[in-house]
């Protein structure tokens, strides 16, 4: 990081519109149904959402790449949340003992 | 203290007054300040742990009734375990020395550490306000729905004492983590870097990812009961056992908050004793990544009995296995570490003998509970007691006492009596087994943790622990006057008293306000005791 | 200067993350319950105002967009352009604000706040209360973010009116920016997993 | 030499040697490895003493063959405890089918038992040697946990749902029950005695009667079932052409669900549909029964449960 790099306001503007965008692709996704997909789906769109916004608005891309760990151990450590939580309601009663 | 600063421009020196403290944004006084208000706690903390040892010297629960002892035990924990164990040797001599280890003049964001300790300190006064106001009966572990349905106490205040006190931890952690990427000296790359540090950085790691978990968990349960929202609670649609999760998500990497500063200022003290590099630098400091990370990955060896799936307990049991090799690799280095060395026999090397002692028989215990089959039995008995004693206070508690001493000439510009030291640590040494080691038996037996009165059969082991506490409680007051002692008495410290390695040694006794005159550039390896055969790093 | 803004952002950064957990411990809650009691989430999910959440979103879009150009101004030393969009962030921040509170009365008024007066004639009544005390835990703790952002935007304000920012230095901006816009991603993830959760079988209170 | 106190507790049950085996096999390790260190630091404290002031060690950095020596050998003991440890859990959480079974609740502070043939005793657990008995247990406020130490048997008892614990005693005589998850103010007072008998004296204990005429719990279960305060046989029909499914035969099927989930009915999934019963709806049919929950108490439904358990066999009978 030499010298800040500024981003051009065309570019804000861009990814703005794009939430916006998504923000409707959102609405009209979830009005539709897509069976078991209806989750993921929102769940993408989501996430495509909050890259757009990290990327872009929060300048990862001008950033260190230690920066860029941060953010990607941030969210590996929630998925050991979630994973090894789920890992026990998940798997209830797979190995033949009833109920756990 | 104003009569112990030595130089002119030591941090001890002007600006004097309780003002100058109380807004100064030195780490070094900040350490001080963390010092004097974790001893109050471990004194009150230790207090309660009188009143239950005293307690159980009889069968009958006749000292105390019942809703006192269970008082007595559950703030025994939240006090040791928030507000001395978990700050004690990250706040105080993590604070004081990893910026002068890694050649800085503070840490990245001075004012956020004065900061952590004032939330520190009003944390402590929420929890105290708790104690005062109908007590904690809940364990330290709020187990739902008993803290949020059930009991009469405080809970609601208490949880958010810890809640507040939580914040004071990550932002210590957090300063610690940018200070290191970012404020070493020129040439201190990170394999140069003492072990101290890098295990400072591993706890950082586990405080900032940790400890947001334990605080919103606090507050469901606040809000659970306060508020009469349902997370937990079954008469609501809720599950006890994620409390369970969410509970151990943070509080057994907490476990490795408490022990791996613990290491870290092992892997110091072996290595100035013996006048030695420590053997196997790198292992040594990967396998504190290795706890760090590996410890978030086992918390469910707490939920063997609490009907968790089958699988998961499999899952569990087999990952925290895996976090015994590291702490295996560790204690094997420190010891290859004094072999061929030129071990003194001053103060230090007693805490370092004792730590790996206890910390060895800690640490191998952990395989009992590890045991899916051994743990349905030893859960939530003495053994269970005994076994994170050993980690805690055998291992960490040592380890700060031993740093305490090592550094303290640095700290307070002062020499102690090394004498008295000795005979501190063993009185602790023997003690702490006393105390502790008869409770593996007593868990064995089946006496369950959280017991105010018990069947007459395991009396003998009692009365034994309780007379150990009794040499034990010896062994942590004596530093205290001795200690106190030295502040106006001790002789004069030189740079380097230990004739020890480490940037924090070239500076004066004690330090300066901004610790280095000119910056620092570092040109050698940690531990270089053997500079004329250096082979070039870099 | 740049060292200090790296060691600031990189600061910011870390704290985020520890944000991340401190929602992720309620996400948790969310997630196992959803597993567990899926009709009662979809029931649940049918009393919020979906047009008041999407209108939500729109407007902390904006106010993301404003957070993103009052930095950007910062960079490029323009004082005027800061105080416009810190202005702008604060008033569509408190426009956020505001549509929760009437999203919350409505709530009120139609007992579906968890406690004694929970309306317990709806169907699955206990767990649509789990669903409800994590809508308002969640969407509270965000809302109190939201507080705390005001705050800090106030703060910048006045700084920028005294000149405080220029390119040489705008580490405040800078830091408060990552935060907000934080914030904002955590509603784009409440919005779908709160309010469209089956929008598709219809019916849903407006 | 006596020691003053003892090492082990009683060891009553099948599994006590076993678990007493593996204590023994991990605590012998353990000495070795905390003798070896203590020994070793010992010895190098005292074998290179500092002898001058200005002596420093040997320029000794460090070896990655002992590295992964002492990498690789707690490795694999750990892996043999863990398999080891895993083996010996899957023998203490799986009950043997032919285990007769006993209803326990857990509430602040008292231990509550239900035998099969309807006796009830409070804090104090009468069982048969050489049998195979496995606890039903339920709590009714918070979380209990069920503790004997001489079968070195434990499992919590968790408010929201049923856990199971099972064990065949050995050797007749008094053993301890504890309350091992802390549970408030009289905590270390839920504790009790489980009496282990001959097969002969517990039958004579069983047919001594205390209180009254012994309802076993699945007579109680079915008078529950038929009864007008719950009213469950008017819509769970044995034709099943009321509102609700029969119930015939459910117990221990796999259920297809509305939303075309398939779950096993055991004692929890019974527990649930009576408790929160639109949260699993059996396929082609409409989630209108009422919730329970706060209605059924713990023990009533466990007789339910027991109740439903023996239509399973009726139905059996009947359809083949």
């Amino acid at each position: 990081m030499s010298s800040h790099i500024v981003t051009p306001v065309r570019t804000y503007v861009v990814i703005f519109v794009s939430l916006l965008v998504l923000t409707a692709v959102t609405y009209l996704v979830a009005t539709q149904d897509f069976g078991a997909m209806n989750t993921p789906i929102a769940l993408a769109v989501a996430l495509l959402k909050a890259s757009l916004v990290v990327i872009y608005f929060m300048g990862v891309r001008y950033n260190t790449p230690l920066t860029k760990v941060v953010v990607i151990a941030g969210f590996f450590w929630l998925f050991i949340l979630f994973g090894l939580t789920l890992n026990d309601y998940l798997t209830r009663g797979w190995l033949g003992v009833a109920g756990r | 203290m104003s009569n112990v600063g030595t130089a002119p421009d030591s941090y001890l020196g002007a600006p004097y007054g309780l003002a100058a403290w109380l807004l100064t944004k030195d780490h070094k006084r900040i350490a001080i300040l963390y010092l004097i208000s974790i001893t109050i706690f471990f004194g009150v903390g230790a207090m309660f742990a009188a009143g239950i040892r005293l307690e159980l010297l009889t069968p009958k629960g006749d000292l105390w009734t019942s809703d006192t002892y269970n008082k007595l035990f559950t703030l025994h924990g939240v006090i040791m375990i928030f507000f001395f164990l978990v700050p004690s040797i990250p706040a105080v001599l993590g604070n004081f020395l990893l910026p002068i280890m890694i050649g800085a003049k503070d840490l990245a964001f001075p004012r956020i550490n004065l900061i952590s300790w004032y939330i520190y300190v009003v944390g402590a006064v929420i929890t105290l306000t708790a104690v005062i106001t109908g007590g904690l009966d809940t364990g330290w572990t709020f187990y739902t729905p008993y803290s949020s349905v059930s009991s009469q106490t405080a809970v609601t205040t208490a949880a958010l004492g810890v809640f507040v006190t939580g914040f004071s931890s990550i932002l210590t952690g957090l300063n610690f983590i940018v200070t290191t990427h970012r404020m070493r000296a020129p040439g201190m790359t990170w394999f140069r870097l003492p072990l101290f540090v890098w295990a400072m950085y591993a706890t950082s790691l586990q405080m900032i990812l940790g400890t947001p978990v334990i605080a919103i968990t606090v507050l469901l349960v606040a809000a659970e009961r306060f508020l009469g929202l349902g997370f937990f609670d079954p008469a609501r649609g809720g599950d006890p056992v994620l409390f369970q999760h969410l509970f151990w998500f943070y509080s057994h990497p907490a476990v490795y908050i408490m022990v791996l500063p613990g290491m870290g200022v092992i892997s110091e003290l072996v290595s100035a004793i013996s006048r030695k590099q420590v053997f196997g630098y790198s292992f040594v400091a990967f396998s504190s990544l290795a706890i760090a990370i590996i410890g978030f990955l086992v918390w469910g060896h707490h939920l063997f009995v609490s009907s968790q799936s089958v699988y998961a307990g499999l899952v569990f049991s087999i990952l925290t296995m895996l976090v015994a090799v590291p702490s295996a690799v560790k204690t094997f280095n420190w010891t290859a570490t004094m072999y061929k060395g030129a071990v003194t026999w001053e103060s230090s090397t007693y805490w370092v003998i004792g730590f790996l002692g206890l910390f060895t028989i800690g640490g191998l215990t952990g395989l009992f509970l590890a045991a899916m089959g051994m743990d349905i039995h030893l859960s939530d008995t003495y053994f269970v007691i005994a076994h994170f004693h050993y980690i805690m206070v055998g291992g960490s508690l040592m380890a700060y006492l031993g740093g305490l001493h090592f550094w303290w000439p640095k700290m307070t510009g002062r020499m102690f009596n090394d004498n008295l030291a000795k005979v501190s640590a063993i009185l602790v040494f023997v003690g702490f087994n006393l105390t502790f080691f008869p409770q593996f038996i007593l868990g064995y037996m089946g006496m369950p943790r959280r017991y105010h009165a018990y069947p007459d059969e395991f009396q003998v082991l009692n009365v034994l622990s309780t007379a150990g506490a009794g040499v034990l409680g010896l062994g942590y007051l004596l530093p205290a006057f001795y200690l106190t002692y030295s502040l106006f008495k001790g002789a004069k410290a030189p740079a380097n008293p230990w004739g020890a390695k480490g940037l924090e040694w070239t500076v004066p006794s004690p330090p300066t306000t901004f610790n280095f005159d000119e910056d620092p550039i570092v040109t050698e390896p940690a531990y270089n005791y053997n500079p004329s055969r250096e082979v070039h790093v870099g | 200067m740049d060292q200090q803004l790296e060691a600031s952002t990189l600061g910011m950064w870390v704290f985020l993350v520890t944000e991340i957990m401190f929602f992720g411990g309620m996400f948790m809650a969310y997630i196992l319950y959803r597993i567990l009691y899926p009709e009662a989430w979809v029931l649940g999910s049918h009393h919020l105002n979906v047009s008041l959440g999407a209108l939500n979103t729109g407007v902390l879009i904006c106010s993301s967009l404003t957070m993103a150009l009052a930095v950007r101004s910062a960079q490029v030393s323009s004082r005027k352009g800061q105080i416009v969009n810190l202005a702008l962030t604060i008033v569509l921040g408190s426009t956020f604000l505001v549509v929760k509170y009437f999203e919350y009365k409505e709530k009120f008024e139609h007992h579906l706040v968890p406690g004694r007066h929970f309306d317990m004639s709806l169907p699955q009544a206990a767990q649509q209360q789990l669903f409800f005390s994590i809508y308002f835990m969640l969407t509270g703790i965000h809302a109190a973010h939201m507080i705390v952002g005001i705050v800090l935007m106030f703060v910048i304000l006045v700084m920028s009116i005294r000149n405080r920012f220029s390119a040489a230095y705008y580490t405040p901006v800078e830091i408060s920016g990552l935060y907000w816009h934080f914030v904002d991603i955590v509603w784009i993830f409440l919005f779908p997993l709160l309010y469209l959760l089956g929008a598709h079988l219809g019916a849903h209170g407006g | 030499m006596r020691l003053p106190f003892p090492l082990f507790p009683p060891s009553a049950s099948s599994v006590a040697t076993e678990v007493d085996l593996l204590y023994l096999f991990i605590a012998a390790v353990s000495a070795f490895f905390v003798v070896l260190v203590a020994a070793l630091v010992v010895i190098f404290a005292i074998k290179f003493r500092r002898r001058h002031p200005d002596d420093v060690g040997a320029d000794i950095h460090g070896s990655l063959a002992l590295e992964l020596t002492w990498t690789f050998i707690p490795f694999v003991l750990a892996m043999v405890m863990f398999f080891w440890g895993a083996d010996l859990f899957f023998r203490l959480a799986r009950p043997p089918v032919d285990s007769m079974e006993i209803y326990a609740v857990g509430k602040q502070w008292m231990w509550k038992v239900q035998h099969p043939e309807g006796v009830r005793e409070i804090n104090e657990l009468h069982v048969p040697i050489g049998r195979n008995v496995r606890l039903t247990m339920g709590s009714e406020d918070v979380i209990h946990d069920f503790f004997i130490p001489a079968f070195r048997v434990k499992m919590d008892v968790v408010p929201g749902k049923l856990t199971t614990l099972w064990f065949k005693a050995e050797v007749p005589g008094t053993y301890h029950l504890f309350c091992a998850e802390y549970c408030g103010t009289n905590h270390s007072g839920m504790i009790g005695s489980v009496i282990a008998m001959q097969p002969q004296d517990y039958e004579a204990w069983l047919a001594g009667g205390t209180g009254g005429p012994a309802v076993p719990p699945a007579q109680a279960g079915e008078k529950l079932f038929t009864g007008p305060n719950f009213g469950c046989a008017t819509c769970h029909k044995d034709d099943g052409k009321g509102p609700g499914p029969s119930l015939l035969g459910v117990y221990g099927s796999t259920v297809e669900l509305t939303d075309g989930r398939r779950v096993q009915a055991d004692d929890n999934y019974i527990r649930e549909s009576i408790m929160v019963s639109t949260a699993k709806v059996v396929k082609g049919y409409q989630p209108i029964m009422p919730p329970f929950q706060g209605l059924v108490s713990e023990e009533q439904l466990m007789q339910l449960i027991a109740y439903v358990k023996t239509l399973k066999a009726a139905g059996v009978a009947a359809g083949q």
